[in-house]
């Protein structure tokens, strides 16, 4: 059975490694340092009693004041699951660290989050809208994302700000 | 050796050289020559193409390509157009003669057109050589061997062409996938072949036959190895499933095909199945005895027991296209120089050799039964031999996985859990 | 003997006839009114590539590495026709004959294993 | 031999409509001649931004959703939806609940492998035959679904507290047919594609993962089982009751596609084990807790996953005490096992890349959601 690590215990773990990383931590998860997030991630990986290899799920949450972003990390030998979480404020141009350089599988998850909710991973290699288009108005998974500017109007019947289809490239021979 | 039932009258059916004789007899005493030439010519072809073509295409290409195959893959096929959907192939020509032939604007259009033609000449032009049966042959030329080596080869130019015209990517994958499997496997076909040859000493299939008859034995006994050698040679130039690389319909949508529709696309279709015919009948006619079957043909019509060992060896191509996977380009072409190019050298020098040991022997009929034991024999162990020699281990593939109690990190192999 | 190969003159003539009949019957059609007459279109006349536009040019140099393999095969299928007259006197020529087709052979065994150790053969990509 | 002849590199689009892409997805690939030099991928052909219509909805009125993100094991879907409500109100269901779900799961896993390996197989050119052969088994399932849910492909048949209906009389010898049946069929697979000279020569060591590879990419199911590690849900984490089962885990050698084949075949022949046992044991009583219509869980967040076809699919949900959830994330098992295509694709031939892309099973209703 796997143990879901409390965020008190997962704070331990953390701290042991990189004294200074936790924010602060609830019952089911430890809030992490945005600054801090990439080395804790990667010392708690490495490290044999924590080994915590296994990047499970990464998502974000908008909470209307700030977003969240969860990591689910899972141990294969010690089988504990950990749920760490780093906030990003402001509705602007919310930035948390990418751990792409820690866990490869954060490459696409990164990316989804980027696309529906515009959090922004510093540090990612190539972070593209990658379900959306390029150049769709606002972000969906936003609580606000039918009220935002340029957003989905009933009646519009297109997003706007797309650009109009172009004739394809393509001369006719007659 | 003259069947001793098969009379000498033209209405005895089992015996059609005896109606076209007839015809031409009759024909040479108030037509000139060149008239009676041009005839016999046009009822060589519409005789095989009434009595074999025909009904090979809506049998075969019913019945083989697709009942058959739809039984090995647990489903129907078509049943719905005529008598068990017998009728299905003209369904499907009237269906396509009438679809429109799209050509992207961006194709060679003229290359494009010529290349279906081209490559339906040639399927044509096979059956000039392959004798049905006794003197039931268009055109008995003694190279007739060479000549269906050289035609049968001609079909990758047009390939070529409809792959490089589409001016697409798979068309063009296509397209060169096809040309460098057909060099590779050009040579050991040959060398294949070659093998029969030094065997029979002709190069015309009648001969080949006439051998055949006489000794009592088939050329496959004989030359076991050089059969599965012309076999995955000619499926690999007929684009047939387990080597179908050009057409690869999984990776490359449809290779030189993609751009092709309508009549276009119906006659590489159908001539595809052509090809496959002229090839299991050569192969009739090489490997299996031809027409003849050990003292049958005197009883059943000749042409009709070379129909029955066509569709026997057709069989074979619709089996492996019904079970096998397709083998990457790279392996194929490794396939053919590191595998069957040296095998079909073995097997030249055991065949010549036997040749030199048999006509030393004053071609004793008893010897070439022996000969026979002896090549099966030694083409089991060379292949297994060689196959081990290129790296084939199959001990060493596991085909079931481990099996572990409990949820863990990574555990190594060769560890018990 | 010789008027063997003018019957293939004629079938050539039939091959032809067969698939342009075929081909301009189904190109004649559209001008009978027994299907709509198709017009020019754009898009559908594009090249195909799994529904996407192609980008860049089709035609290009293409690194398909057969330029070994082409050589060695001109070189094998002469020498393998050159053996099928040697196939054919097998009676005439005795053992000594036999041994110059096996010498020949061995040639070409040689520059094969040559061939083989130069990996010439492998398709590396 | 290389850079003598000089050779232009181009761009080829694999899909988003081509044979071998399961749906629409698409592989931008550079190659240079055929080799694949580098690969990009592009999804969201399909996405209908599920995770945003959850919002809108009650608990119970999100289970047909599930049913369309991941459309060939419906099942599943449904249950770790359920599982991570369940986990979020602190619901209990009853065991015949539990052991139906359990023997559904299985089911499901059964039919979706059916799927996985015959696609497969027609990546690697076997024409149809395969695919045919899973598909003529994968009926006989979705005709137990359907006796029992009413649907075949999107069941709809889990309940938050249990499932919608208790079993009909028809349902066990159904079930018991799958179970002689079945083994025969799986023998058959093998005889025809695991010692397929043809076959391994094409898969094995075709987008071999390393197993720290795997374990980076955060990949799950037959990817990282056949990689060699030993990581199954339903043992790690055991939920409905799978501890009482008896099963084992396959794990495969090197990481090749091979493996990842012969590790979900030999999951089928665990699945019928695991069906046999709880079978023979369905405990009778109530199938099903009966739950409020606008389930308001506690204000929190939770997440379930389940040992899904492909690997492992999680539910994250976060309740504010609202009949819907604030926050309804999937974590797609096949969308995350896709981290790995480029590694996997660059350096191999083009029909490399369509053997690998079949070896991860993918399904597009779940990748794009």
């Amino acid at each position: 059975m796997t143990r879901e690590l409390t965020g008190s215990e997962a704070a331990a773990l953390a701290e042991a490694l990189v004294p200074g990383s936790v924010d602060r931590t609830t019952e089911t998860a430890c809030y992490l340092k945005p600054d801090r997030l990439v080395e804790t991630l990667r010392a708690l990986r490495d490290d044999p009693d924590a080994n915590l290899v296994h990047l499970t799920n990464l998502c974000g949450v908008d909470y209307w004041d700030h977003f969240e972003v969860v990591y689910h990390i899972q141990s294969f030998e010690k089988n504990h699951l950990a749920c760490f979480k780093v906030e990003a404020w402001g509705r602007e141009n919310p930035e948390v660290p990418s751990v792409t350089p820690v866990f490869h599988g954060a490459w696409m998850q990164e990316c989804e989050a980027y696309d529906l909710f515009g959090i922004r991973f510093a540090g990612h290699p190539n972070l593209y809208r990658i379900l959306l288009w390029e150049g769709y108005p606002g972000w969906p998974l936003r609580k606000d994302f039918l009220a935002m500017p340029g957003g989905l109007q009933p009646g519009l019947g297109e997003f706007a700000g797309v650009a109009p289809r172009q004739e394809p490239p393509v001369k006719v021979i007659e | 050796m003259t069947p001793f039932l098969v009379s000498d009258k033209w209405y005895d059916i089992r015996d059609l050289g005896n109606l076209s004789r007839e015809i031409l007899e009759a024909a040479d005493r108030i037509l000139p020559f060149g008239v009676v030439y041009v005839l016999a010519a046009l009822i060589g072809f519409v005789a095989s193409f009434l009595l074999f073509v025909l009904p090979s295409q809506l049998i075969v290409g019913v019945y083989g390509e697709r009942r058959i195959i739809g039984r090995m893959q647990s489903r129907l096929g078509p049943n719905r157009v005529g008598p068990f959907g017998l009728l299905q192939p003209i369904a499907d020509a009237i269906k396509l003669i009438q679809k429109e032939a799209l050509t992207p604007t961006r194709a060679d259009r003229a290359v494009m057109y010529i290349a279906p033609i081209i490559f339906v000449m040639p399927a044509v032009l096979l059956w000039a050589v392959i004798p049905f049966g006794e003197n039931m042959v268009i055109a008995d030329i003694p190279v007739s061997l060479m000549y269906f080596l050289a035609v049968s080869s001609l079909p990758v130019i047009a390939t070529f062409m409809a792959g490089w015209s589409a001016n697409n990517k798979y068309s063009l994958f296509g397209a060169m996938r096809i040309v460098s499997m057909a060099i590779s496997y050009e040579s050991p076909l040959v060398l294949a072949l070659l093998g029969a040859v030094v065997m029979t000493g002709t190069i015309s299939l009648s001969g080949m036959v006439a051998w055949a008859d006489e000794f009592n034995i088939w050329m496959v006994f004989v030359q076991p190895l050089a059969l599965v050698i012309y076999f995955i040679c000619v499926s690999a130039e007929l684009n047939r499933t387990p080597v179908d690389i050009a057409e690869a319909e999984s990776e490359i949508v449809a290779g030189y095909l993609t751009e092709y529709s309508g009549m276009k696309w119906g006659l590489f279709y159908g001539m595809d199945i052509g090809y496959a015919l002229a090839a299991s009948g050569f192969a009739a006619t090489v490997f299996l005895g031809g027409w003849t079957f050990f003292g049958l043909e005197q009883w059943v019509p000749g042409w009709l027991i070379f129909i029955a060992k066509t569709h026997l060896f057709y069989f074979l191509f619709i089996w492996t296209r019904g079970t096998l996977p397709r083998l990457r380009a790279d392996q194929l072409m490794a396939f053919a120089w590191k595998f069957l190019l040296p095998l079909g050298v073995f097997n030249l020098l055991i065949v010549s050799t036997e040749r030199m040991l048999w006509s030393e022997q004053d071609y004793a009929k008893g010897l070439i039964y022996v000969f026979a034991l002896v090549n099966i024999i030694l083409s089991v162990a060379l292949v297994y031999a060689w196959a081990r020699f290129n790296g084939y281990r199959p001990e060493r593939t596991p085909t079931r996985p481990r099996l572990v109690k409990q949820a863990g990190g990574y555990i190594p192999v060769g560890e018990r859990s | 003997m010789l008027y063997e190969y003018g019957h293939i003159g004629i079938l050539v003539i039939i091959a032809l006839i067969f698939p342009l009949g075929a081909v301009v019957t189904s190109w004649a059609l559209q001008f009978a009114r027994i299907r709509p007459k198709f017009r020019p279109d754009v898009v559908r006349d594009d090249i195909y590539e799994c529904g996407l536009r192609t980008e860049g040019p089709s035609l290009v140099q293409f690194n398909f590495r057969y330029y070994y393999i082409a050589l060695l095969f001109v070189l094998l299928d002469v020498e393998i026709i050159f053996l099928f007259p040697w196939a054919m006197v097998f009676d005439t020529v005795g053992w000594v004959g036999y041994g110059k087709g096996l010498l020949f052979i061995a040639t070409f065994v040689v520059g094969g294993i040559y061939a083989w150790r130069k990996r010439a053969l492998e398709w590396r990509l | 031999m290389t850079g003598i002849i000089k050779s232009e590199p181009f761009v080829i689009n694999i899909g988003p409509q081509h044979p071998s892409t399961h749906g629409v997805f698409r592989i931008k690939a550079t190659v240079d001649g055929e080799k694949v030099i580098d690969a990009e991928m592009v999804m969201g052909y399909l996405h209908r931004s599920m995770e945003k219509l959850a919002e809108e909805r009650t608990y119970t009125q999100n289970i047909p959703f599930t049913d369309r993100t991941d459309y060939l094991s419906s099942m599943s879907n449904n249950l770790g939806y359920c599982l991570a409500v369940e986990k979020l109100a602190g619901i209990e269901v009853p065991p015949r609940g539990n052991a139906i779900r359990v023997i559904m799961a299985e089911l499901q896993r059964l039919a979706s492998h059916c799927m996985a390996i015959g696609a497969f197989a027609n990546d690697t050119g076997a024409w149809q035959t395969p695919v045919m052969w899973a598909f003529r088994e994968r009926e006989k399932i979705l005709d137990i679904f359907e006796v029992t849910s009413g649907a075949r492909l999107t069941c709809n048949y889990m309940r938050i507290g249990g499932v919608a209906f208790d079993l009909r009389p028809e349902f066990e010898p159904m079930v018991r047919r799958i179970l002689r049946d079945f083994p025969p069929f799986l023998d058959e697979m093998e005889g025809l594609l695991s010692g397929n000279e043809i076959f391994i020569a094409r898969t094995r060591g075709v987008g071999v993962l390393t197993p720290e590879m795997a374990t980076n990419a955060s990949l799950s199911g037959p990817m990282l089982r056949g990689s060699g590690i030993a990581w199954d849900i339903r043992k790690a984490d055991p939920y409905c009751g799978y501890e009482q089962y008896d099963f084992d885990i396959p794990i495969g050698y090197n990481g090749d596609s091979y493996d990842r084949f012969i590790v979900r075949l030999e999951e089928m022949r665990q699945s019928l084990k695991i069906i046999q046992q709880a079978l023979d044991g369905l405990p009778g009583g109530p199938f099903r807790t009966e739950v409020p219509l606008a389930l308001r869980p506690p204000k929190g967040e939770a997440y379930a996953r389940i040992e899904s076809p492909r690997g492992e699919l999680g539910y994250y949900l976060v309740s504010d005490e609202g009949p819907s959830p604030y926050r309804f994330h999937i974590r797609p098992p096949s969308f995350i096992n896709l981290s790995a295509l480029k590694e996997m694709t660059v350096g191999g031939t083009v029909a490399d890349a369509i053997v690998v892309l079949g070896s991860i099973d993918i399904v597009v209703g779940e990748i794009d959601r």
